[in-house]
């Protein structure tokens, strides 16, 4: 096979393998990802394309093969499986393309992986309510989607910290499948047989929860959940009641630092290493209209998309989630931290 | 013979056409023809469809369906990839445990007299659950010696495995049992009449189909290198799928397996033919979907004007 | 015969609450049955559309993204204006049956068979509405369900439970009185002869397809006016359990036999049995296989088929 | 042994050769329908034994149950002194050396006369595999062995007519030279030329010692074909005879005395046109002309197949016409489909042949399947008027006797083959079209019901209904027409006025060419 990243003279080639599209997040994430292609550095360096797969790994997996065939330099995978793109990628990476996956990574160590630590999600909310309630109260637990790895460490997480304090008693746990709309239903039919609830844990689905006990007229629990914009329109009080919670979520612009540490890998700009970033983190009584709350945007929509603060990872505009246009006349710049 | 050629010629036309789009979209976009790297990894991806096409088919050309092949791949996707690194003699008892949730799919349409799309749909979420128990993470790992034998990346094996399902189907074909397959979904009633024991025929098609998902579990296992717990659930639709454009009857007694086979290939295919064609991610299950209703409409136009042929 | 199944309906949903309530106490009460009710009755709309194609013999797996779109389409034309609100639902309404109307004529005029022509409108539907709606990153994604619909919720006894009888009632009143529910359980039972009866099997098969459509698009819309906004998704969990909650109602899956009656009973079981599972703590593997034992229970009890000797 | 001789029926024979097939205190039901009680039957070896009854008698029970096919709920069936009661399998029957031949015909349709012919028996080859390619020419062999060679062995068995499906199950039935042959039904879709192949083989198989078992509604074949004749009634046996004559059969199957077979036509057709057609193609029709007048009965005749369902579907727009036009009334008239040809302005009824699956709906009521083709003519803004259509059918069941009294609400599949017609006839009548097409509509019916059927078909003809007669029975035909038109290869070949009386003369005109056209 023609070794196509020999030469480095033009653009180089990243694709962009999404496992599918069928929700907002993966929705946002692609176009932060289109945004930043559209903008400098990479709009000159990089040339750039995206492929959804059906959340199929047959699917996905035909796509980076064709990937491969194209010769491109580097592939950012969302996975449709943790474990089920292995061998394929394990070809990638045998003619030498840089493979970064993100979110739902890639098992197969010889890629490089942009996450966040999905324990510590867990752990961090956990604790967040734990320490709302003085260590006493009735807890709730809305998983995600079950045989995922995500599920599992963010629980895990969280029932650390719940037996670690004594006071706090888990009630009640079932799923709400990451989804807002079933959150919702699940939670509304659990409602009327449980005790009264002073915390919610939340994996997904944060702001069906929430309009679950309001339509059920209960007192309105101290929530830790994602960074769903629903949720943080309660938390800011532009929908009522307001809501005293914790929001950290899972940041799409994962596909953004991926893009950079691919490029910079490509590049030899940045040694071949894995990066773990920091959640955004957003707690009720520092909500920013415009930066962590999006009062016109869909309730479905993870208003985390950009980072904020001094140290942040990358700050990006709002047209680049909602449209995937560049944002007006900037240098995207990307902090990769020290590796 | 000409008969079979004619009853299963959709699938090998839309495969035809599909392999001619691949190769024209695919020269257009890269300037050069597949490699063999294309037809291998081609070869290799499709391979457990392929499997799950062949024991769909079974169970359609009894006109039946069975929605379960997505439960029964992921419980054995799970305990292959939980096990098998231990000892290899596990993958025959993973082969058996397909072979069992099929049968007892079997036992419960065949003898319990319940309709198929009911039965596996309801083992479909029981066979999900005892996936999940057995594997909740993803995770888990194959031999490289396994690997290297049923979906070797490097050397075409995966052509000799498919080699051995197409002759398995040809052979079976040709027992009086495959011959009994037919006449069960041609007239279930009239075939019991005549003799054919209906009730252990259809139980041993379920298994058989238990047994294809059990290997497509190997093979995907194998391509993929670990497991997964919902593993499964994309073969439901994409086996009913391949059937369907292999020009498998749903009313069952009419295709054949190769079809199926066929069907699977060209939807892969598909997918590939999407890709080099640059079509807004967002608008691809579209033609997925028209794809699907297109080639069965072709194939519906096709028998039609057949049969006026025949009649005239 | 079939009117008889709708009373084993009724009463498996009655053990069902009579087990739960047993085991765990409070489970039956009204403000449980309440919330389970308003649950069902998602459930009930899609199921109403699923019963009435399977009723001919036929199936619709277009019910996710139909469901889906509709309730986009609801948010986006109503700009959550309250005026604007019965024009949207007729739009949200007219998609589900523009979508029904191809699934229809796909499958009588052209032939294809059900399975195929719904799939196929699914992806054709998924494709459209996140293409369209730009993966509902719109300029009028963000609108909220008017406030009228969003109200159906409230109250000790909801609005969404009338709109679910008044389901009810048109589909009784159209299944058992009319000229169109005779022929449509003729063409179920013997299309054939249907056709020789002079009944337009085609027409028929049409507007059951075009009122499956009408249905997923009505559940879309009471599911945007429950959770305020649409998700992507929205309509996923609804292909499977709108299939059970028909046969657990006693419809036979081959067509001719049922009555809508018994998938009101169908659908409140299958949620009792969700609630159930998920209150006494079940793990996810377990609710699976427990949800796939209960089903295949009620199917033992009244789903079997007639013995061939 | 001993026990079951002990308690032997009243037909076994004092001299105790052995019996080739023996059932005795036979019970079956169907759910609450007692379709045996108390059945005892018993054939010799080298013999004919027709069995007959009415419909509904058991007849086709109990060979279910001698075969295999079903399970007794309480009696013996032996097979040459074996005990094989508790066997419910086919396969093992024929094992016994005993195939049968079923009254709903057990082809598989997909598949084709050559598998068909082996598919319990397919040519091996070399590691026991079936060889596709030896198929078809084993079947040809078959065939040809007995005398039918206008069969494709390739040929799918959907693609085959009636008669030749009828013809293929009865060559599978032969071909293993049984020694216990039971046919149910054989010669209801056969010609006659047909029915003497198979009475041909019938004695072939009695002179070489097996024992032949047929059931038929037809006097004449079983007085010319059988050794002896078992009469069943209501689900028990009656009696068992070596000679009887027709009019002591019938009381013995009916407990009724009928006159003659045949009404007589006493109404004269009037001279105004209902129906004219004109060089219709459609299907195996290559241009058919004719008129049919009100109040005449106009038969169809001709060999099996020769395009008179054809003509009967066309004519109802249930089948598409290429070329030729249809006038009702003098009035051109365009019919695409069976809507179509209901409409009031057309009136046009077709009553099928095959009333399970083209005429009933089975699981629905007695009153929903009479009231199917004319629901709009009781409704207003499509709400079903249900007084009305109870009143209507109430008076059309009694008008008909249909299911002695019992209610209109209980499913059609509740009744018995006889009043199962009735009902279809009942539908058609109520939507009062004045162009009846009857599709051999006597086919399997019992010689009672076929007597209401004929005074019934007369009696229209005299309200002034034109009526257009189909029968497998040339006999029927003959008989019951005003006039007759034979059909060959797709078109009119002659015409016979009416009452022929002896079927030869339409079976002569339908095989010779241009005879008193
Ligand atoms: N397919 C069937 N399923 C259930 N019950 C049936 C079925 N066929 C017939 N029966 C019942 O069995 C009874 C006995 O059948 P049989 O054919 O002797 O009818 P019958 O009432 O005596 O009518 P007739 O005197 O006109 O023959 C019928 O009256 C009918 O109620
Ligand atoms: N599968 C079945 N289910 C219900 N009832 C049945 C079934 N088969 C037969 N019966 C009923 O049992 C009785 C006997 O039927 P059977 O078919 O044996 O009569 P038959 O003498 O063969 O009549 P025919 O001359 O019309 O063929 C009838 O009342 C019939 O309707
Ligand atoms: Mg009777
Ligand atoms: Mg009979």
């Amino acid at each position: 096979a023609p070794a196509a990243s020999g030469e480095k003279a033009g653009k180089i080639k990243i694709a962009l393998s999404n496992s599918f599209i069928g929700n907002q997040w993966r929705v946002e994430m692609e176009n932060v990802y289109k945004a930043a292609c559209a903008m400098p550095p990479y709009v000159d360096q990089v040339e750039c394309s995206v492929f959804n797969a059906g959340n199929d790994v047959s699917t996905q997996s035909r796509q980076i093969s064709n990937l491969i065939s194209q010769g491109v330099d580097a592939i950012v995978i969302n996975a449709a499986s943790t474990s089920g793109l292995n061998g394929v990628v394990q070809q990638a990476c045998d003619r030498g393309i840089v493979i970064v996956s993100f979110d739902n990574t890639v098992d197969n160590q010889c890629g490089l992986t942009v996450n966040t630590d999905q324990i510590k999600f867990g752990q961090q909310l956990a604790q967040f309510i734990v320490d709302e309630l003085n260590g006493q109260g009735n807890v709730v637990m809305v998983t995600g989607v079950a045989g995922t790895g995500a599920d599992n460490d963010r629980n895990k997480g969280a029932k650390e910290v719940f037996a670690a304090n004594p006071g706090i008693k888990v009630v009640s746990s079932y799923t709400g499948m990451w989804d807002s709309a079933t959150a919702q239903r699940a939670t509304s039919a659990q409602l009327p047989n449980l005790p009264e609830i002073h915390g919610v844990w939340v994996s997904g689905g944060t702001d069906g929860v929430i309009k679950a006990f309001v339509a059920a007229k209960r007192p309105m629990p101290v929530v830790g959940g994602e960074a769903e914009n629903g949720f943080r329109k309660f938390m800011a009080g532009i929908l009522t009641p307001k809501v005293n919670g914790m929001s950290i979520g899972q940041p799409p612009f994962l596909s953004v630092i991926s893009l950079e540490l691919a490029r910079a890998v490509v590049k030899g700009e940045h040694p071949k290493s894995s990066i773990t970033i920091p959640f955004p983190v957003a707690t009720s009584d520092k909500m920013v209209p415009g930066e962590t709350v999006f009062p016109d945007l869909p309730d479905s929509f993870f208003a985390d998309f950009t980072d904020s603060g001094p140290n942040a990872t990358v700050i990006l505009c709002q047209e680049a989630a909602t449209d995937g246009t560049p944002c007006p006349g900037k240098t995207l710049d990307v902090n990769l931290g020290t590796p | 013979m000409r008969d079979a050629l004619r009853r299963v010629s959709l699938g090998y036309l839309v495969l035809a056409a599909t392999a001619v789009a691949y190769i024209v979209v695919y020269t257009s976009r890269l300037g050069r023809f597949p490699t063999s790297f294309d037809y291998l990894s081609i070869l290799n991806t499709t391979l457990p469809l392929v499997f799950v096409a062949i024991g769909q088919s079974l169970v359609v050309l009894t006109g039946g369906i069975d929605l379960s092949v997505g439960g029964m791949v992921s419980v054995c996707v799970a305990v292959t990839a939980t096990t098998v690194s231990s000892s290899i003699t596990w993958l025959f008892v993973v082969l058996a445990i397909g072979t069992a949730c099929g049968a007892l799919n079997g036992l419960i349409v065949a003898y319990g007299r319940i309709a198929p799309i009911l039965t596996t749909l309801a083992t479909l979420s029981i066979f999900t659950g005892l996936g999940l128990r057995v594997l909740p993470v993803p995770g888990g790992s194959i031999p490289q010696e396994v690997r290297l034998v049923l979906t070797n990346p490097a050397t075409p094996t995966g052509l000799i495995w498919l080699g051995l399902a197409v002759a398995g189907w040809l052979v079976l074909r040709r027992t009086r049992f495959g011959m009994r397959v037919y006449a069960i979904g041609s007239d279930e009633a009239s075939a019991r009449a005549v003799g054919v024991p209906a009730a252990a025929v259809k139980l041993k098609v379920y298994a058989l189909s238990g047994l294809c998902s059990a290997l497509a579990a190997v093979f995907y296992v194998s391509t993929t290198t670990s497991g997964d717990a919902n593993a499964g659930n994309p073969f439901i639709l994409t086996s009913i799928a391949s059937v369907v454009v292999g020009g498998v009857a749903f009313s069952g007694g009419r295709g054949s397996a190769l079809g199926a086979v066929a069907g699977a290939v060209a939807l892969t295919l598909v997918i590939d033919i999407l890709f080099f064609s640059g079509i807004d991610p967002l608008y691809q299950s579209l033609f997925q979907g028209l794809f699907l209703v297109v080639a069965v409409l072709l194939g519906t136009v096709a028998a039609l004007a057949a049969r006026r042929r025949r009649q005239a | 015969m079939s009117s008889r199944r709708v009373l084993y309906a009724l009463g498996g949903t009655v053990a069902v609450l009579l087990v739960g309530a047993i085991l765990h106490p409070g489970f039956a009460s009204w403000s449980s049955l309440r919330v389970m009710l308003v649950v069902a009755s998602f459930t009930g709309f899609v199921a109403a559309g699923q019963m009435l194609v399977v009723l001919v013999g036929g199936i619709d797996l277009s019910i996710p993204w139909v469901l889906n779109g509709a309730a986009i389409v609801l948010t986006t034309s109503s700009l959550g204006q309250t005026s604007r609100a019965p024009l949207a639902i007729l739009l949200a309404l007219g998609v589900g049956a523009l979508v029904g109307l191809g699934n229809g004529m796909g499958v009588a005029w052209l032939g294809v068979p059900a399975v195929v022509m719904t799939l196929g409108m699914n992806g054709v539907m998924q494709g459209l509405t996140l293409g369209l709606s730009k993966g509902l990153t719109c300029a009028s994604c963000g609108s909220y369900a008017p406030e009228p619909l969003r109200g159906l919720f409230d109250g000790a006894l909801p609005a969404q439970l009338f709109l679910w009888a008044g389901v009810g009632l048109f589909m009784t009143v159209l299944l058992t009185l009319t000229t169109f529910g005779r022929r449509v359980y003729a063409v179920g039972v013997n299309p054939r002869a249907a056709f020789l009866s002079g009944v337009g099997v085609r027409g028929v098969t049409v507007a059951l397809y075009t009122l499956s459509g009408v249905f997923a698009a009505l559940a879309g819309i009471a599911l945007v006016a429950y959770g305020g906004q649409p998700s992507l998704g929205l309509g996923d969990p609804y292909l499977f359990e709108s299939i059970a909650a028909v046969v657990v109602g006693g419809v036979s899956i081959l067509g001719g036999r049922g009555h809508y009656l018994g998938v009101i009973a169908g659908s409140l079981t299958l949620v009792a049995v969700t609630t159930f599972l998920q209150a006494q703590r079940v793990p996810e593997y377990g609710r699976l296989m427990i949800y796939g034992l209960v089903i295949l229970a009620i199917l033992f009890a009244y789903g079997r088929e007639k013995a061939h000797d | 042994m001993t026990e079951t001789s002990s308690m032997a029926p009243a037909q076994a024979e004092p001299g105790s050769e052995t019996l080739a097939v023996r059932a005795s205190g036979v019970d079956r039901a169907f759910g609450g329908v007692q379709a045996l009680r108390d059945a005892s039957f018993a054939a010799r070896p080298g013999e004919i034994h027709a069995l007959a009854g009415e419909n509904g008698a058991g007849k086709s029970t109990l060979i279910k149950v001698l075969c295999g096919l079903i399970k007794a709920d309480k009696g013996t069936v032996e097979i040459f002194g074996t005990e094989v009661s508790r066997v419910v399998e086919p396969a093992a029957r024929r094992r016994m050396g005993v195939a049968t031949a079923f009254q709903e015909l057990s082809l598989l349709p997909d598949l084709t006369v050559a598998e068909n012919l082996l598919l319990q028996d397919p040519p091996r080859g070399r590691l026991g595999l079936v060889q596709r390619r030896r198929l078809a020419p084993a079947a040809e062999e078959i065939l040809n062995r007995y005398g039918v060679d206008d069969i494709d062995p390739r040929a799918t068995a959907a693609d085959l007519s009636v008669a030749q499906r009828q013809v293929v199950e009865l060559v599978r039935v032969l071909a293993g030279e049984p020694r216990v042959v039971i046919l149910d039904e054989p010669t209801a879709a056969l010609a006659d030329r047909q029915v003497d192949w198979l009475a041909g083989h019938m004695r072939r198989l009695r002179d070489a010692g097996s024992c032949v078992i047929f059931t038929s509604h037809r006097w004449r074949e079983i007085e010319s074909l059988a050794d002896r004749v078992t009469v069943f009634r209501n689900g028990t046996h009656v009696a068992t005879r070596d000679t009887l004559s027709e009019a002591e059969a019938v009381t013995l199957m009916s407990g009724r005395s009928f006159a003659g077979a045949y009404p007589q036509i006493t109404t004269e057709p009037t001279d105004d046109n209902a129906l004219s057609v004109t060089n219709l193609h459609s299907g195996r029709l290559a241009g058919v002309d004719f008129d049919l007048r009100r109040g005449e009965i106009l038969g169809v005749g001709g060999l099996a197949g020769q395009g008179q369902r054809d003509l009967f579907l066309s004519l109802f727009g249930a089948q598409r016409v290429r070329r030729g036009t249809i006038a009702v009334d003098g009035k051109a008239v365009t019919i695409r489909s069976p809507k179509d040809a209901i409409r009031a302005g057309v009136g046009i009824a077709y009553v099928p042949e095959d009333r399970k699956a083209e005429g009933l709906f089975l699981p629905l009521s007695i009153r929903d399947n009479i009231a199917a083709a004319t629901l709009s003519r009781r409704a207003t803004a499509g709400f079903v008027n249900r007084g009305k259509e109870r009143a209507v059918v109430k008076s059309i069941v009694d008008q008909l006797n249909i299911g002695a009294g019992r209610s209109t609400n209980r499913a059609a599949d509740t009744l018995s083959g006889g009043n199962q017609q009735k009902v279809v006839m009942a539908r058609w009548l109520l939507t009062e079209a004045r162009i009846l097409l009857l599709f051999d509509v006597t086919r399997g019916v019992d010689a009672a019901t076929k007597h209401d059927i004929y005074e019934l078909v007369g009696t229209l003809a005299a309200q002034g209904r034109a009526i257009l007669y189909y029968s497998s029975e040339t006999e029927e035909i003959a008989h019951l027409c005003h006039r007759v038109l034979v059909l060959r290869e797709g078109r009119v070949a002659a015409e016979l006025a009416g009452p022929v009386g002896d079927a030869e003369r339409i079976v002569a005109a339908s095989i010779k060419e241009g005879q008193d056209a």
